[in-house]
């Protein structure tokens, strides 16, 4: 059996690490919210939509508040309130504060109980929606069955939801098992999520709830021809990680890139705000059994993937614990990392294999999922296509989770309708010639692949431990992640953060807690 | 997706009509921005734009190798194009001997044999031998056809022979090589041997191989052409379909 | 092998002017005869012949996959193709810090950006950061060069704005993506700025990218482009060279 | 360690088998010679030319004695008497019996002292001329280093002598290690060697002593520029197995497929006449040091390379009885198998690597020749790329002596120049990636792809104990091999194979046996 040797204590000892580290923010979870978090309680509710011009209304609701200083109670109590006191809809509240008819902090206060009453009404509806929505999926795959292992993940990227539609319905047709829908670059940095359907955008098109329905209905329909469960994919992470996560949930997708320090690293967006929607975010996710996918790979683009190894393991860990604190479960974890070495180097496999073990050996029950070869993939499509293989034959030995397949022409564009039919096509060859080789091998105690493995777990844990001594805010203003430095009080969405007062009121979090089991 | 105009048919990368492309291809030029711009320009004469030159690399002796992208603004009118194919039902072997014994009556005679230089059985083996080949039987193993397969590197003279000799009703003949077309011109030399021979119309003439199709079969005087993924089953139906239309007249 | 007419270069398959490319491409027809030979058609419209339409494949949704051999007729004149190439001598990092003190007798300021929307650092990472790529030191470890990275998505009007107050000799811009040749209008409305705020002669303009090459760069108004597999020295070269040059003049 | 479990007593059980089989040939080899060796003898002895319409001088040298009933002393005496009694040259000799103005039976008998000190001449300056081109090949090893393992081998196949030049000497700068010029297919049954240097052929052009120089001239150019040596090989099998060994002998040749018995089964030659031909061609080659390449391949083309896997090894064993017999060590045994399993079967990975370690297992110091996916190549070249690939990875890992590189346009053409170049490529790649893999992993002892191998040669040693119960040409008269039944009195080439008289003399043969310690 393919198995590596490595130490179960030196395993405790890293994530012991990474849980001191993701667990000293109780003062932050507990103490704050964003205006992202209170745009999702509206979008929860119910509001949706958006002004000619194109800004959405629970931004201008939230916004609205902000303006009037009572921000820090939270917008439930506002905008409930102002329900109860007028007899409006939740979009109605919406919509007159969008025409600026309405001054939520000029209508008179209803009985408390009323709007508490009000409130859990709505909870229980929203709620119940996303329930219905996880059965769905559950009887789907139950019908089904469940998804390979490794699923075979293919992106669609054409910038065009409707053109993106065609693709993917024809890559399920070929054996895709996710559909990820690429969303226009930098999405991340837009305080607000773009409304309705999208036909433009930039190696992609916008992540938005309209988007997500009509993939979501061709993915549906495919997959019942098929009697296959397709699964869809979209992105969380970035200002409004917990409202995308939101609409996910509403619209059934089934997994989200939400990683808890991508946007701090890579986009230089506010630690704290960041940490802060990631926490809620991933909540929504595990409520709803989103599967969230992490961002490792974003440490290999740039840095040398064995030089810099340690970094994915350590970012895995933290990823890992900052999703316990969310209440998700190991089986919705999917934690990335990702085939960057170069493939020029003596022993790229073993190496490649040596860090796609040690992945699927910390987090045995998880979907991981792999990345392929991006940096070194180059015009030439034939080579590239093998590289693709390598990667395919490591994801299936180590059994990775999820596959994300490697395009032959990575290097050259977004991926053609027959690249992604090739893609599958070489996963599916080489899953099958390889089946059942791990159950055949045995490594070397004291080669190269498991001393390998050793170290970069060892030095991951020295990391960790380094992290965990100053505080992870602390060590990101030092520049230990990704060499880049990110204090605090800079970078970009930290005026949308702000203290909770005495009467604050999250009704979705605190009843996706209870429910989550989190309240202990 | 805008909708598809049959008529004006064009490549599709990732948005449609985009006419995207990819070529690989050497040129006796150096592997530098010269000969780069040569593969370009090859391109270009070939009414390829937005042309992309991803990749170069030296083969040396003077050659260079590349792979590109581009735009061609080539179409095709779709409904303008009618191929010629095998239309006759596809029967598994239990019902075609049925068939053979209610329509035909009688047990059909089929020589099979690569002709010429070829010596490539496997193609003709996978049509004829008893085992047969993905989990069709051959023609050897159908009750009321009689299949004689005679191998490789088989004169036109003596397929011809035998044809004869056996009162053949169907004559196969494989043909796996096509360097310089020599399909094409062994295909040619039989057919107008059977000709000469009165022998045209005395049995159909089926062929098959990797470059064949049943369009290019039909052009070169056979009654049917069998490609890449044939099987058996659709030769023996052909066969078994057509002798007994042919009898009904 | 019969000896290359230079002015007749034709792709080479395995003999001298047999013009054999190998092509790959989807349509939105079915999967069957009828399809494959719309596929051949559009070779045929691109002058191509001897068509080997040897795989096809279902995409689904009504496309299919095709990859095809044939023979182009499409040649082009090698003697008449001359294309801009950056030409200074490539000096190595000591070589060049050597030649500036002698040869420019003072520091130079090089300001770089991935300009516009993109965010892909790495290609001007490897010219310019102190590790650099591939064994060739960055700009940043030159001793008598200032370099400035200013990273990714930098506005345009804010890279002329730095290199003004930094009175720089030189502005390095990375353009990586090229979706809908977004690279060329990024670079077009930075040259467009820096004549309209007159600081185009006063210092070099210098791109880079895997699509672009020092002819395209040229035409855009630039002193020099590089490509794929471009190094440190290269572009140092170039700069210290041409700076050197015009000092003279 | 990548190692195969099986028990040495079972290899030398089979291996048992196979020495008895070969060794029984005593009564052929002692007592007869063919026309093919007769010729052969005329070559070493300098005869060379073609008259006009091509037929050679030694065929019609040799045809004449036969035709004369005097061949049964062999050529030697006849043709040495000639030269001895009229002072001619062994060309004019040749020349004017063409010409038909000499009649070798009518010769006045010459002194036998002077014949048989004349014959020594020639034999000693002959073989003289081949131990220097040898020694050329070892001074060549020796300056540049020895050839890597597996080797880069890669055909040229344009039918054109000077094109294929152009090929090869490129596909040696692309990293080439030994080129194969594929000739002219069936040039087996052809009874003569064609003559000069030829620009036709199908698949491949004429394996002609003019074409070996030319070819040579060239790989040693560019060998000497690169500061490797290029290895050359083409083919000596069929009619002219020995004539073909001599040529590749004096024009050095490095490596030259020689099948014991594929003459018979894949070409319907006379059995006797194989085994004659084969057994003074190998020593031939022996004597040269060049390397022989057997075709086991061949079995797998038409058969299912997982039913008939034990044919391989049956007839690997029994070639490499042959070639001991014929004075070949190990070292230059390069006996083959081919990597032809349905890509579409599961764990085709672990079934190849089970048959490819079997076969490095038995020869573990043979340059075992490794041929790639041909029968399941297909026109999909992205697909057939990938299908080369896993045949690398496996001829790395196993150590394979040299890795016959398969193309991606296998199902289409002979190779085209950037072919080469992608195979070769891949090849490196694969290579370079999993370079120690094989010292990283240990097999399950119960595993499958041990049980695999220990059954294909518990299947290949009965299949060889039946074959030497009834006598190798009983076996063969009985459809033992390959399915198809070639009776001792049938097949191509019988009526070339005559009785020696008590006077025969084939002093080539008897030096070399000497010199190659054959005598015992
Ligand atoms: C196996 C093989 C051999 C074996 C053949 C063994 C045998 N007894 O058949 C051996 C090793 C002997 C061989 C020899 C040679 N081969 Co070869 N061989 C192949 C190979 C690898 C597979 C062919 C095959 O068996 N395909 C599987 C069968 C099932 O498919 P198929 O033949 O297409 O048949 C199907 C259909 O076409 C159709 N069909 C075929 N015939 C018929 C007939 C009828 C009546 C019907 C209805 C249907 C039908 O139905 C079949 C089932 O679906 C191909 C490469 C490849 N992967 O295609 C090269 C290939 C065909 N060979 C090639 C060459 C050049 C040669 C040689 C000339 C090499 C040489 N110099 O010695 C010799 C020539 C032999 C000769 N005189 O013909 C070239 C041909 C190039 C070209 N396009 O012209 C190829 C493409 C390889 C290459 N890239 O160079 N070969
Ligand atoms: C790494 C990478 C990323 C990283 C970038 C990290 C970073 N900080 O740079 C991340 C993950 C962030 C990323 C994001 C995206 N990427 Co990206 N990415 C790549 C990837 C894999 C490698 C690029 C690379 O680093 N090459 C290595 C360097 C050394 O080579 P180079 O850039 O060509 O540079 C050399 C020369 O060109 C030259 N050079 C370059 N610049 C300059 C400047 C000067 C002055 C000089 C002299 C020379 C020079 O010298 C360099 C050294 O030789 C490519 C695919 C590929 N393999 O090429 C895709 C690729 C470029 N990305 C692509 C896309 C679409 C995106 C996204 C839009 C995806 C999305 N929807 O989010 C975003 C967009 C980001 C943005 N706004 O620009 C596409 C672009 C398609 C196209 N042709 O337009 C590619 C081709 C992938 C694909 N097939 O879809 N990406
Ligand atoms: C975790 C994660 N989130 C988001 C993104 C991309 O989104 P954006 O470009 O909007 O930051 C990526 C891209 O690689 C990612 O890895
Ligand atoms: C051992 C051996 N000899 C010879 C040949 C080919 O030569 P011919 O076509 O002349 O039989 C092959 C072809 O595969 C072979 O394997």
């Amino acid at each position: 059996m393919l198995k590596l040797n490595i130490a179960p204590e030196k395993i405790g000892q890293a994530r012991g690490y990474a849980k001191q580290i993701a667990e000293s923010f109780d003062w932050l979870f507990k103490g704050y919210s964003s205006v992202a978090i209170e745009r999702t309680i509206l979008r929860l509710m119910g509001m949706d939509g958006a002004i000619e011009g194109g800004e959405p209304i629970p931004n201008l609701v939230v916004d609205h508040l902000k303006e009037k200083n009572i921000l820090n109670r939270g917008v439930a109590y506002w905008v409930v309130n102002a329900m109860v006191a007028k007899g409006m809809s939740v979009q109605e509240v919406g919509d007159a504060v969008a025409q600026g008819d309405l001054d939520l902090s000029q209508v008179e206060k209803a009985d408390d109980k009323l709007v508490l009453a009000k409130l859990d009404e709505l909870v229980v509806k929203s709620l119940a929606h996303i329930k219905a929505q996880k059965g769905f999926r559950d009887n789907k795959f139950a019908e089904y069955g469940p998804r390979r292992r490794p699923a075979l993940y293919v992106i669609v990227a054409t910038g065009n939801i409707y053109e993106d539609v065609t693709q993917a319905k024809a890559a399920a047709r070929q054996g895709a098992d996710i559909i990820a829908v690429i969303r226009s670059t930098a999405q991340s940095l837009l305080d607000y999520v773009p409304y309705g359907a999208t036909t433009v955008g930039f190696g992609g098109t916008f992540a938005t709830q309209e988007n997500f329905k009509i993939m979501r209905k061709a993915l549906d329909e495919v997959g019942d021809e098929l009697k296959r469960y397709i699964s869809l994919t979209n992105y969380a992470s970035g200002l409004c990680m917990p409202e995308i996560a939101a609409m996910g949930a509403i619209e059934r997708l089934d997994v989200m890139l939400n990683d808890a320090m991508y946007g701090i690293l890579f986009r230089d967006i506010n630690p704290k705000r960041t940490i802060l929607d990631q926490y809620f975010s991933r909540m929504i996710n595990a409520y709803a059994g989103i599967e969230i996918q992490t961002g490792e790979d974003n440490y290999l683009t740039t840095s040398d993937a064995i030089e810099k190894a340690y970094t994915v393991t350590a970012s895995q860990l933290i990823n890992e614990q900052f999703a316990y604190i969310s209440g998700l479960k190991p089986e919705k974890m999917g934690l990335g990392h990702a085939h960057e070495i170069d493939p020029t180097i003596e022993n790229s496999f073993s190496y490649e294999l040596s860090h796609a073990l040690l992945t699927s050996t910390l987090f045995p029950t998880a979907p991981t999922k792999y990345m392929p070869p991006t940096k070194f993939a180059s015009g030439n499509i034939f080579k590239t296509n093998l590289m693709d293989a390598m990667f395919n034959f490591i994801g299936q030995v180590t059994n990775q989770g999820v596959q994300l397949l490697g395009m032959l022409t990575e290097a050259i564009h977004t991926p053609h309708l027959a690249d992604r039919a090739l893609a599958i096509e070489n996963a599916n060859y080489l899953f099958a010639a390889t089946k059942d080789f791990a159950k055949e091998i045995t490594l070397d105690p004291d080669g190269f692949i498991n001393s390998r493995a050793n170290e970069v777990l060892d030095e991951a844990t020295k990391f960790l431990q380094r992290v965990s001594e100053q505080g992870l805010f602390n060590a990101m203003r030092n520049g230990e992640f990704a060499d880049i430095k990110r204090p605090e009080e800079r970078g970009k969405g930290l005026e949308g953060v702000f203290q909770r007062d005495e009467n604050y009121l999250n009704p979705f979090m605190e009843k996706m807690k209870e429910e989550l089991g989190l309240n202990k | 997706m805008s909708k598809i105009d049959k008529t004006q048919i064009r490549p599709y990368g990732d948005t449609l009509n985009d006419g995207r492309m990819q070529f690989s291809f050497s040129l006796p030029v150096p592997c530098d921005e010269q000969g780069k711009e040569a593969a370009r320009q090859i391109l270009v004469k070939m009414g390829v734009d937005d042309i992309d030159v991803c990749y170069m690399n030296d083969l040396h002796e003077g050659f260079t190798h590349f792979i590109a992208y581009g735009n061609t603004s080539a179409s095709v009118d779709l409904t303008q194009i009618n191929v010629k194919v095998v239309d006759t039902n596809v029967m598994d072997m239990y019902e075609n001997e049925d068939f053979i014994d209610e329509q035909i009556g009688r047990t059909i005679t089929v020589i099979g044999a690569c002709i010429e230089s070829d010596a490539h059985t496997v193609g003709i083996d996978a049509i004829m031998n008893m085992k047969g080949y993905n989990h069709r039987y051959g023609l050897e193993r159908y009750r009321n056809i009689n299949a004689i397969n005679m191998g490789a590197q088989v004169p036109c003279e003596e397929l011809l022979k035998k044809a004869r000799e056996e009162n053949a009703d169907a004559i196969l003949v494989s043909q796996i090589v096509t360097q310089k077309d020599i399909h094409i011109k062994n295909l040619t030399k039989l057919m107008e041997m059977a000709e000469a021979e009165g022998l045209r119309d005395k049995m159909l003439f089926v062929c098959g191989g990797p470059r064949l199709s049943h369009e290019l079969a039909v052009e070169l005087g056979y009654d049917a052409g069998f490609g890449t993924g044939s099987y058996s089953t659709d030769v023996a139906s052909f066969i078994s379909i057509t002798l007994a239309e042919r009898m009904k007249k």
